[in-house]
């Protein structure tokens, strides 16, 4: 009987199986074959057995690498190290066959074979090396113009949706976007100096194909001013072909019914448009974003750990964004400003605005962008807000004195 | 003594890694139609076309298959592939002859082709037993589980609409659990077990309590060293202090599981987007194909199916015919652990008379 | 010029004046007289001109009596003292002349003939008298038949709408109810014992037509379990009749869209209808609520005072509601046990559950019922929340030990 | 020396006090009709009619006025009558023709009839400066000057839907204020003033300090006795101490005034019953009139008049048209007092890229 027998039922079934690559890596790896052997065990023990991970990293770098040991070094020497390198993946997971083939000829020869394309956040993560070969293969990476991202509370590497590169919705250039950021921000990305971790994340439209909305500090979602294009002469072709019924697929699904629609014409009353994209995604030719186009900015998303779940929420409901995007540069930097002030320990920035209180942060943060070049005008909106509070404690700023 | 040492070089830049079609087209996409699962055209105003070919990862990926992807793509792509947000992988052609031919490429190799439109889609996952020390489940087994079982949901478009599926191993929750249309979530059921003699040493006490969620940790003195001690009523398991303090495993065979959560969404199309809810509460590891786990699953996408109206997210189906329906149909038990009790508990409060008999 | 501009202001126009009431009184009460004079200052001063009360009552009552002093009873001799009386309403506040006749006299005779009709909470309160008079005044409204009603830490007169005398929505008898609520429990009202207040109210179906949801620790709510009846003649009627658009005004507008029309006749999904009573009050005469009657019972709501408002949320989604309602009471004082037991001072039913989890104070609740008589079962069901939690903060309970 | 003294009776039994059409019909109502604003007829499945007259009261009544009622019910009612949950008086009979007979005799005593139906509500209030201690504002005569101004909308059906009214003048809200369609709120804006000297020795100071929602009450030493003060900045100013202590006053004539909230609702027909919300965080106590109160009040009456769908209650309509274009369209200002920052505050924000430009 095979010493993997629970390994080896996962080489079964439709399903592209991980078991295989592993193999495949461990064709060249030990360290692959012995990840085998401790997964066939973690399966047995129902348990993991990597040890909580101590500081390891790059000369220079504060971030970028996740140190893993395994908890039986004697009996899986292979991976008694077995550390993660995150490399900056490009914008939009964009690859020729000359870059990606950099990266594995050093993998191959540094690591255990195995990645991870692509982690969470988005870096293109390298699985499994030991601390001697980590400055080496920054080293060679660097060589080949590759660069490490983020871990530890800094920055993370922003990503993004493929956007304007594929995507007829797309109201920003994403993939600009992100590289700006990325590029811009290397200081903050590779040595970390803020409260916590922070996340940035474009998507071209509200679409989200990025998923900004749940997993960034800072969703960065395209979205335009004016009115939806309509085609009529589309629509109608929708209309004889048949494959779509407008009025239950389209116009009933509209969340403010704000479609009117008579059975050949379309109109929209678009200052009640929310811009959730449906109409626009279901009759694509036909209907198209306006030629307005910015981004709406949302902040504060993130995982339960501490205060609970957040999904980002509306911080400037719209703002132009346009190479070099100091505008964007500003608003981040006077986010952190503010953030960094007074965040805590491990407290993210939307734990911190919770904690603050929406209206006396944006408050904060507009008095920052107050001296910024790019005028950015920052005051409570009621688009942040899904309906204004319930609650009558309300913290009045001024009173007046008493009289003479 | 200083050698030269090239750093903070960024992110590469994407524009060389672009089909040459989508940089001459770069912003004036016109419209995109799905030719069959898996297969996207996307067409430019300038009357361009560009094909995608959308095939399955397990996103745990060797070299070796990565070479295999490069091969697809020189032979048939111009040396252009990328990976979706989801970890499929994408190659791009303008030559619409070449879409079968890649596809008969890859499925030759044992890579599936799908996940467009209303399919279920690859899993966003996490580490789990392969790489991670707080996991309370492995993450690419039941994964793999999941999807050979759904395997059909995948290549043909059989749901109302999109079905998104994650997976974390942990309540970190280093994916998009909190806001999937199914979400598999590891879990575990025990307070950690604190090694007190190591504790003053390797640990910073104060940051340890801090990072307690409901403080359950105190400072305690243990042979006259300052220790910590847990009031375990007080606990929900959440392994924050782990992830500040190495001498505070959680990790136990017995009481470790999973949990499911369903109807989060993250796209603003219709309905905003929304947290994923509890439906199952616990459901024990049981490697390698965790079977109670496929199982639910299972049943949720069938409801999902039988009810679901044409583009509906399941969430937005829930909304609709109510949540004591959904349970009835999926056939699992309500228990007081689906009643939220956290700061924000009061707001899921039914406040109304409206209920359903 | 008249020593009472304002006052005099608030004669004018066409709404039924208090300042006429007021002088009415005044006629005969030099209390009355100088609770104008008083409110003239505080209308010049903006400022209320009443002192924090002092612990008034009545002998052998703990409850019932607001003090109230103004602060300068030198100029203000007749509002010296002017504390408020609140007697006990009847069920749906209904009267003959002969009862209020008692009231008044009595009134006129030892008060400042100025009332309330009614207190917010809905007694009918007697507005301003000396400490003297308090103890006369509850033995000849006593005499009569009359009693006081709670105040403080105690269970506050129980109140409801018309219910089953006028109404035709009624499914609950409203009127009986809250007479046994409040005759039962005596002690509970009238001698201050709990944590904090405990309000009551009951309406004959979900329009709440007492506001039961948002004003009472303990909403009771008329309901139905089994199919709305229709009178599919009388839908024709109204089609035929022409005052209403069926189809915009009741079809459109149910919230779980569960009605069929086609013009004529009219189905109902009642596996989804929530029981909201829209269809039924707009087709009264075709529409009528279900045979299986019962209640909804809710549990929760209050002002914003410390935690901040609340309103009521499902306890019990369904009970059977008949006399001499000893389901009821039980439920009620397995409530009261529970909060009893862990309530903090000034802290309402509310907010103690909501500090317990709503899911623990159910069941242990429900532990405190297994022991009735009732055979009520009490367990955590899905009709008391919109839905399942979101946050993955879950207190197991159980879990295994170590093997062997 | 005990003497005979009667105590627990309890509340008098309604059945003495029912109309005996009321009696017999009792359970066995079929439907009503509204005949003309105040005026309904209830039918019942035996084919008895009840004809109720809804009069409108400022709650705040003499012992006079009220003798006038029994009058009236005792020529025309059999001498019989209520109040409504509102504070109304409803007169009942059976006797269709003696309905116009019961409205021009309380019309001749000055008062109106009306308040059923789609019209404007008699106001849900309380003491203010009439009768209590803690008020920011006087209730009576708030309502009085708004009555006075919108009572078309009191006599006449001119309202989509119903339309509740409420105000309470402190934060203690002995009222539907957190739950009417408009609501005007009285509210202080300066944190209590310590008399230092009298509050060790009339105040509990543990209750005093655990009164207070944000924590902003700290003990203190003054002149070696124990005191209290406050951290002024964590102090909004809703009261809880003074309630616990007098010693703490919030009154102050500058600083005193009144918000103004809509679209709560407490019937379950269609939507569930729901908060209102902040419209108009402060405006100044001007009396006698309050006209900029009354002003506000009458502005939202009208957007909600001319943009109102029929049955449709405001809260409801400012759901369909958004919150936006309601600010818009009353032209109240938006400012970050709008943002709740209590506990459950991130549930109001805009989790979403939903947007209206
Ligand atoms: C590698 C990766 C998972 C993966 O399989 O892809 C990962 C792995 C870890 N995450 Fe994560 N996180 C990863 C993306 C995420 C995401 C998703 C995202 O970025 O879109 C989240 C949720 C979004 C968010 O940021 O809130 C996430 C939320 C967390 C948290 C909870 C943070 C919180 O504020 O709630 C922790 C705990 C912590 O930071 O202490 C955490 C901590 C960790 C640690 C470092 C474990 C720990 O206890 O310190 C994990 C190391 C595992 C290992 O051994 O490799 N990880 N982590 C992802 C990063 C790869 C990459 O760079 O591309
Ligand atoms: C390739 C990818 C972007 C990328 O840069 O990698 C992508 C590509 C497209 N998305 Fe997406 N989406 C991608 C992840 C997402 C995500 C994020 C995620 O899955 O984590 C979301 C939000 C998920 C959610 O809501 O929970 C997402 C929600 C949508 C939607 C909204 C669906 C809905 O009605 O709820 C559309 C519109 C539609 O399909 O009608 C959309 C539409 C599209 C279109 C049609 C846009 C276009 O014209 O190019 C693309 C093909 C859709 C398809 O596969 O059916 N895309 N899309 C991502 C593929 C992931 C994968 O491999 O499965
Ligand atoms: C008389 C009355 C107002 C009225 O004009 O009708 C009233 C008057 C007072 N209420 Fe009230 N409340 C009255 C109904 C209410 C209601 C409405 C209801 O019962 O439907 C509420 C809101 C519902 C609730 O219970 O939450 C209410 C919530 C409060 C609160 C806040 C309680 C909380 O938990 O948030 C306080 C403060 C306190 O109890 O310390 C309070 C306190 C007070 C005090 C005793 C003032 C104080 O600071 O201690 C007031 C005495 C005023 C006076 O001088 O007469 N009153 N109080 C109502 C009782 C009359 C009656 O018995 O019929
Ligand atoms: C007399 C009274 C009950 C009592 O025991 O005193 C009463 C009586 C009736 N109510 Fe009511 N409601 C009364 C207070 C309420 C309240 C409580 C309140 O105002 O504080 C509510 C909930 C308020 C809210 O939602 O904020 C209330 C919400 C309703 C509704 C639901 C309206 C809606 O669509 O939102 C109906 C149904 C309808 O009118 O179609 C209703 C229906 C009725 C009917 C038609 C029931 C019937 O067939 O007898 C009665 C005449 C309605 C009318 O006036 O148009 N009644 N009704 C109360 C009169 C108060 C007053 O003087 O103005
Ligand atoms: S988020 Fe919008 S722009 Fe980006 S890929 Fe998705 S649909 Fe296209
Ligand atoms: S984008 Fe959404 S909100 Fe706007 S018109 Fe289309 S469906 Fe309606
Ligand atoms: S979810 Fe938890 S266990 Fe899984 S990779 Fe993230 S931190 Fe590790
Ligand atoms: S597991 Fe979470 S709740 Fe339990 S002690 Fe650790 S940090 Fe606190
Ligand atoms: S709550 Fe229902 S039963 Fe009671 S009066 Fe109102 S409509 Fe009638
Ligand atoms: S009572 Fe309400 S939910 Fe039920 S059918 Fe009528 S309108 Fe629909
Ligand atoms: S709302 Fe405030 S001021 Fe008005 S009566 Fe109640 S406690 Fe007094
Ligand atoms: S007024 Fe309220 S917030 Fe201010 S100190 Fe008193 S209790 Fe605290």
């Amino acid at each position: 009987m095979s010493d993997t027998p629970m390994m080896d039922e996962l080489e079964k079934g439709p399903w592209p199986s991980f078991v295989r690559e592993i193999r495949r890596a461990g064709k060249q790896s030990a360290t692959a074959r012995d990840l085998i052997n401790i997964l066939e065990l973690s399966y047995k023990d129902k348990k993991t057995h990597w040890k909580h991970g101590g500081v390891v990293g790059v000369r220079g770098y504060g971030a970028g690498v996740i140190g893993r040991y395994v908890d039986d070094p004697v009996q899986f020497p292979g991976v008694a190290h077995f550390h993660t390198v995150r490399v900056n993946q490009t914008s939009g997971f964009v690859y020729n066959t000359k870059g990606l083939g950099e990266i594995m000829d050093i993998w191959d020869k540094r690591g255990s074979g195995m990645t991870n394309m692509h982690g969470s956040t988005g870096d293109l993560v390298l699985l499994g090396t030991t601390s001697e070969q980590l400055d080496p293969i920054f080293t060679d990476i660097s060589q080949k113009g590759w660069d490490l991202g983020g871990s530890g509370s800094d920055l993370r590497t922003p990503s993004c949706c493929l956007g304007p590169a594929r995507c007829e919705y797309a109201c920003i250039d994403t993939l600009a976007i992100t590289r700006e950021c990325t590029n811009y921000y290397q200081d903050e990305l590779h040595r970390p100096a803020f409260p916590y971790k922070f996340k940035i994340k474009v998507a071209g439209c509200s679409n989200d194909c990025v998923a900004s909305i749940a997993r960034s500090d800072l969703s960065i979602i395209g979205t335009w001013k004016d009115d939806i294009r309509i085609d009529q002469d589309e629509i109608a072709n929708y209309v004889k072909g048949g494959g779509i019924d407008i009025m239950k697929e389209v116009v009933m699904m509209c969340p403010t019914q704000c479609i009117d629609f008579d059975g050949t014409k379309m109109e929209i009353d678009n200052s009640n448009c929310v811009h959730c994209m449906h109409c626009i995604n279901k009759l694509t030719k036909a209907l198209r974003v306006g030629t307005d186009q910015g981004a709406t900015i949302l902040l504060g998303a993130k995982a339960p750990i501490v205060e609970g779940a957040m999904l980002a929420s509306v911080i400037v409901p719209f703002m132009k964004l346009e190479e070099p995007f100091e505008n964007l540069k500003e608003l981040i930097e006077a986010l952190w400003e503010v953030w960094d002030e007074d965040g805590k320990n491990k407290e993210r920035i939307g734990e911190f605005m919770e904690r603050m209180g929406k209206g006396e942060f944006v408050e904060a943060v507009g008095e920052q962008l107050a001296d910024g070049e790019c005028g950015i005008e920052m005051t409570s909106q009621i688009d942040m807000i899904n309906h204004p509070r319930e609650n009558p404690y309300i913290f009045y700023d001024e009173y007046l004195e008493e009289e003479g | 003594m200083a050698e030269e040492r090239i750093t903070d070089q960024g992110a590469k830049d994407y524009k060389e890694f672009l089909h040459p079609v989508m940089v001459k087209n770069y912003g004036q996409w016109k419209y995109h139609e799905i030719l069959k699962p898996g297969v996207l055209v996307h067409v430019a105003d300038s009357g361009d076309k560009i094909y995608s070919v959308r095939v399955a990862s397990p996103r745990l990926l060797s070299t070796v298959s990565i070479r295999f992807f490069m091969s697809v793509a020189d032979k048939y792509c111009d040396g252009f592939l990328r990976w979706t947000t989801r970890n499929n992988v994408e190659f791009l052609t303008d030559k619409e002859e070449n879409v079968e031919l890649i596809i008969k490429a890859v499925n030759d190799d044992g890579w599936p082709v799908g996940g467009t439109g209303r399919t279920a889609s690859n899993v966003v996952h996490t580490q789990g037993w392969v790489h991670c020390h707080t996991s309370a489940t492995d993450a690419s087994g039941i994964v793999k589980s999941l999807m050979d079982e759904v395997f059909e949901d995948f290549t043909s478009e059989n749901l109302p609409g999109k079905l998104k599926l994650a997976l974390a191993c942990c309540l970190n929750m280093c994916g998009a659990v909190h806001a999937s249309d199914i979400s598999i979530l590891g879990i575990h059921r025990r307070p950690p077990k604190v090694d007190y003699h190591l504790l003053g040493q390797i640990c910073e006490i104060p940051t340890t309590i801090a990072a307690c969620p409901t403080g359950a940790i105190r400072q305690d003195i243990v042979d006259g060293v300052k220790a910590m001690k847990i009031i375990e009523d007080q606990c929900m398991f959440c392994g924050a202090c782990y992830t500040a303090c190495p001498n505070m495993p959680l990790a136990d065979a017995l009481n470790d599981g999973v949990s499911i959560w369903v109807g989060g969404k993250i796209a603003n199309a219709r309905s905003k987007p929304g947290f994923t809810k509890l439906v199952v509460p616990f459901l024990p590891n049981n490697p390698p194909r965790w079977p109670e786990v496929i199982d639910a699953v299972k049943k949720i996408i069938q409801v999902y199916k039988d009810n679901g109206r044409k583009w509906e997210r399941l969430g937005e189906m829930i909304d609709r015919i109510g949540w004591a329906k959904f349970f009835k149909l999926t056939g699992f038990a309500f228990t007081k652990y689906h009643i939220d009790d956290y700061k924000l508990a009061t707001k899921s409060y039914n406040m109304s008379a409206h209920v359903r008999f």
